[in-house]
């Protein structure tokens, strides 16, 4: 009876399908062969006319959700990879993100992207895009950390009107594993404080949830700082009331993305940070992502190319001696 | 005077009546004067953005328009698609609100010309990126499938020459062939794409050849000839409602004007121009309708003059009407409440 | 005797072209008819191999610039529109750009981008691109503001061997002229420091510069104040130290842009800015970019969406009364 | 033995020796050979990322490769073209120190598998989106044309009946078609994209329908029958060479594997498995050359054994090598100074 987060984005889409028969999936390969990762298993036989098979084609994937939203459904479409999503961009900036603006009519629809870095997969099986679909006015971006937030969000995303990015993380899709599926204690739009701490913050979400929490595990034993996580959870909007209250605790702040480096969600949360909460630092914020060059496939380029808790450690370290 | 004409074209469902054609030609001498007036505020610098008329395109489009049903179908029209517009019901209100920037337009000034739609009754608001709108209409015909509500249904679209070169629209056809979409495609070949001629966008013979490799029915139509245009997009139609899969159809004519009226078109072959290709359809269709004793002058000259009027107060009554404040403006991208 | 921005660029196209064989442009509209702007008008008749029409294929129309590059030529891609870069958007950020580092072999290409807003042109014909593409590693993206650098910086692109993003801003068209071209003063990568001041710097690049320097020219004016207004230039990379040094004398920072204002280059340059400089200031940084909606059509809306001389001035009076 | 085979297709400029065939079939069965032991290694765990094998495809595939000549023309191969690649002239190590990143290797650790490539060499380095290879290819023979050396270089791709679906693909086949370029597209329909059957990517009867609609001379293929796979290849590729356009090339045959090694391939229809559709093209090509007195049992055991230990060399030198350090590499995506 166990669930890992995966599976909670499969209970997730089941559990709205069954609930709302204005919800259907469509993407490739997630009818009978159940999606590349297995994120919509055994949901074709029970809801055989609300879960497509796509051709290749994720310019037009998206534009048949934007269509069917209009339309009154509320379509979740899936991206193969994150990295495919490049393909649809045109009609998710352009044309989702700005139709209810422009005409009044909302666009509720949901596109999971299967994000982030796993050893041995590329440059063009790794991205992480939440950083440029944020950009963009009219989107709703999220990306959960745990199991009860895949689960969580997810259903929330579907019910919410406007198109929504649901960036999820390969990485964790089996490595998180939990006994049952937790209670929700937060609403999706507020960050978390993941870990409370009194000597410095680090801001983030995703799977760096968890590399931040072990970076300042170590630094604990190491030298018994006490590093405050905080997983901002949705990254569009941001909640930054609970960034600056733990700023307001700590003084100091490293905010930590695995994407790439140029501007993006990490470089808006500094933004942010410094335009309301300049008086609560005494020390300069600190930020690490992914190096600025395209994400190697060979793992020991890889593990070097992204965050790891040790260079979340030794970022803190000078953080803390600033 | 009422007897059905009788048409070549094979499967044909409907037989187009003169009144139809009548009816057809109103609309589409309507979009030709309301668009004339746009041209004519455009340069008084009356206008605000670019304007982008369908001078040669009314009848393909106005046919397309005319046979879709307004609360039934879904129609996404394109750039040049004001006589599509008025054909499926659009109201001349909603066009010179938008050319205008009227605050009471369907766009609320925030977008403006060609972008208009009414998304709730079928009508699409077009973005700019060429190719978008086939797999959108497929979009909404599959929801209607899901829904089981798919039954004498039919969405339409517009797509020029030069779109037909994007990716976005080859997705698009490809998937509403591969779901069996009741999807009616014009292609309005004009024989440009703003200066570039059609050797510049494919090398096929004719892009009605296309129709075969994305497994549809295809059908090439004069596109000057209103009886043609109004036969053949209605047995595309009929045949998409009834349960045939997609159409597509190709539509040749001469772009009679600039791309967009900033532009003097000097890059037209004059050969074409001199061509039958070149004839302006309206002009072909009025003569038609003479002949049939269906117009003459005098009824024409009042025709005209009742549509100038309508015209004449849509403007007024735009043009009167305020701006966007962007103070009261509600200045929000999402309609959920998150921050 | 007079030149603009416009034909600043069509002069850069018209020497590139005759210099350098390998140079060709392709894009569409841009033979006989002479480009949407008119910023290859006569060249097709003076270079009629190397001045190509494109079909409406953006995608491909990159895909073209990439072969061409790794096959020794130095393509010009025009873009009708930024906007309709969107299109091209896979093979610019996941094709030319990666391809250096995955292969070692560079794509010299330099893409123009035809940018920015001009009174009624609505959400599809007014945006601003360069914080996507700054996003990605592998591109280096250049934002002239100048007549000069508009030569200058395009000449150099040309040549560069990494694929440029080159965003020309449409409102400076026709809006700048001078007698003649000037001479180079800066190294292309360099910031400019436009106006110089002692109480604030405004951090800016593209159009932009020129609302800035009003806005200061108004703050002078009206209460003495001066203002220093520095000009990125080229946004990826970015000269930081010029902007440092700046406040170095100024303590008091606006970070302004006309784009979307969710990450982005001025989220980029604030974050770089507290990195290295946060003993500088004197005050929180600012910033300011446009709203975050889709670019409105009406005149009045758009000229309330973007920042203004006067919505800058704003802003300079709240960061110089911190 | 050397006397040429007399073959059906018209148009050819090239007989198909015998000999011809034989070395076709030794590149085959060493791609073969050497994606299995791929999978091998990757069910071992010595593979760092996937592996995607051509099991099928290795005829046609080889016959393009064998078709192109290296260093005047070019080739952009996909995911399942190792034979192409070994018939083009890509070397063994190429291919084994990218699959087990070698730093030594084409890409240097920072590219993995399929990926790989020397664009220097006329041989382009793909990226996973599909569809992008048509246009990189026909930017490549644009430049030649610039350039004054067009004439007698040819480029060639393949595609997947997937891949077809892409905008990506129509749009270079389209541009390709438009400049009429010497570009060869292979479609290796393999009647699967992944676990997607070809109903669920295309609605016509055949690919190759869509050859007319691009303009493009086509031709339907038997992708297990080695014979017509040179045949018909190097005749297009022949036609290309001579200037006759670009050319469209459909094989049929079945994916002999799952999509990647990670997948059983559940969903494989039984009765193509049965069919012609659904031979193993390397098994019916040992036949012919058996039938043809090229080939032998004891010959064959010799061929497969000097290819194992060319193969075993391979991969033993590979992995051996140092892997990329990250501590030494190169960290810039910008080749330019400018910081
Ligand atoms: C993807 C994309 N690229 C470029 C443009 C700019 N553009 C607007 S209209 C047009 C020409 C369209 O030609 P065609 O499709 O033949 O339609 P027509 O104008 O002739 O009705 C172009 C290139 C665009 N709107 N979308
Ligand atoms: C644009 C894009 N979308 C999705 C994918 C994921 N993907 C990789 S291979 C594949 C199936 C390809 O099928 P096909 O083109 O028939 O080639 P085959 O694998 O059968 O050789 C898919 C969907 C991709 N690589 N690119
Ligand atoms: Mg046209
Ligand atoms: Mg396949």
């Amino acid at each position: 009876m166990s669930i890992t987060y995966i599976e909670a984005i499969k209970q997730a889409q089941d559990e709205c399908l069954a609930e709302d028969d204005s919800v259907f999936i469509y993407g490739q390969d997630i009818g009978n062969f159940g999606g590349a990762f297995k994120a919509t298993q055994g949901l074709k036989k029970k809801y055989p006319d609300r879960v497509l098979d796509a051709p290749i084609s994720e310019d037009a994937m998206i534009g048949v959700a934007i269509g069917a939203a209009i339309n009154g459904m509320k379509p979740i479409i899936e991206m193969q990879f994150a990295d495919f999503s490049t393909v649809g961009f045109n009609q998710i900036v352009n044309n989702a993100a700005t139709h209810y603006f422009r005409t009044g009519v909302p666009v509720p629809m949901t596109v999971r992207l299967p994000s982030g870095g796993t050893p041995g997969s590329g440059p063009f099986h790794s991205q992480c895009l939440e950083s440029i679909y944020s950009h963009y006015p009219g989107l709703v971006v999220m990306t959960p950390a745990t199991i009860e937030d895949a689960y969580y969000m997810l259903k929330e995303a579907v019910q919410m009107p406007d198109p929504v990015i649901y960036c999820e993380h390969k990485f964790l899709y089996r490595w998180l594993k939990a006994d049952k599926l937790g209670e929700p204690d937060l609403p999706i739009n507020k960050a978390r404080v993941v870990r409370s701490g009194k000597h410095a913050t680090i801001v983030t979400y995703s799977a760096m949830v968890h590399e931040a929490v072990r970076a300042a595990d170590a630094l604990k034993e190491e030298s018994d700082w006490d590093i405050e996580v905080v997983d901002l959870r949705m990254v569009k909007p941001i909640d930054i009331d609970t960034v600056l209250a733990s700023i307001a605790r700590t003084g100091r702040v490293l905010v930590l993305g695995e994407g790439f480096p140029w501007g993006g969600i990490v470089a808006e949360v500094v933004k942010q940070i410094v335009a309301d909460g300049f008086h609560l630092l005494d020390a300069a914020p600190k930020t690490l992502n992914s190096k600025d060059t395209p994400i190697p496939f060979h793992p020991k380029l890889w593990s070097t190319h992204r965050p790891t808790p040790q260079s979340i450690a030794q970022a803190m370290r000078e953080l803390l001696h600033q | 005077m009422s007897a059905p004409l009788t048409l070549p074209l094979q499967n044909r469902n409907q037989a187009i009546s003169l009144e139809g054609v009548y009816a057809m030609y109103k609309v589409a001498l309507k979009s030709r004067m309301l668009e004339n007036k746009f041209s004519s505020l455009y340069k008084a610098g009356k206008i605000l953005g670019g304007v982008y008329v369908g001078n040669g395109q009314e009848l393909i489009s106005g046919a397309l328009g005319a046979c879709l049903r307004k609360g039934t179908d879904y129609y996404a029209p394109l750039i040049r698609d004001q006589a599509g517009r008025l054909a499926f019901g659009e109201s001349l209100l909603d066009s010179t609100r938008t050319y205008l920037g009227s605050v009471k337009g369907p766009m609320r000034g925030r977008d403006g010309n060609v972008h208009r739609g009414r998304p709730k009754e079928g009508l699409f608001a077009m973005i700019s990126h060429l190719g978008t709108t086939a797999s959108v209409v497929s979009g909404a015909l599959m929801s209607e499938r899901i829904k089981g509500t798919l039954k004498g249904k039919v969405g339409g679209t517009c797509i020029g020459d030069g779109g037909t070169s994007t990716g976005a629209f080859h997705e698009g056809v490809n998937l509403a062939a591969v779901e069996k979409l009741p999807l009616v495609v014009v292609i309005a070949n004009n024989q440009y794409a703003y200066s570039t001629p059609n050797s510049g966008q494919y090398a096929c013979e004719k892009l009605i050849d296309r129709a075969k490799g994305y497994g549809m029915e295809g059908y090439s139509v004069d596109g000057t000839d209103i009886v043609a245009c109004l036969d053949v997009v209605s047995n595309a139609v009929d045949r998409a409602r009834d349960g045939a899969g997609p159409q597509l159809i190709e539509a040749n004519f001469l772009r009679l004007s600039g791309h967009g009226e900033h532009d003097d078109a000097f890059y037209v072959d004059e050969a074409i121009k001199q061509s039958k290709l070149g004839s302006d359809g309206l002009v072909n269709a009025k003569n038609f309708l003479m002949e049939k004793g269906m117009l003459d002058e005098k009824k024409y000259q009042d025709l005209h003059d009742s549509l100038q009027a309508e015209i004449q107060e849509a403007v007024a009554q735009a043009q009167q009407e305020p701006d966007p404040d962007p103070f009261k403006d509600d200045w929000r991208a999402l309609s959920s409440n998150l921050v």
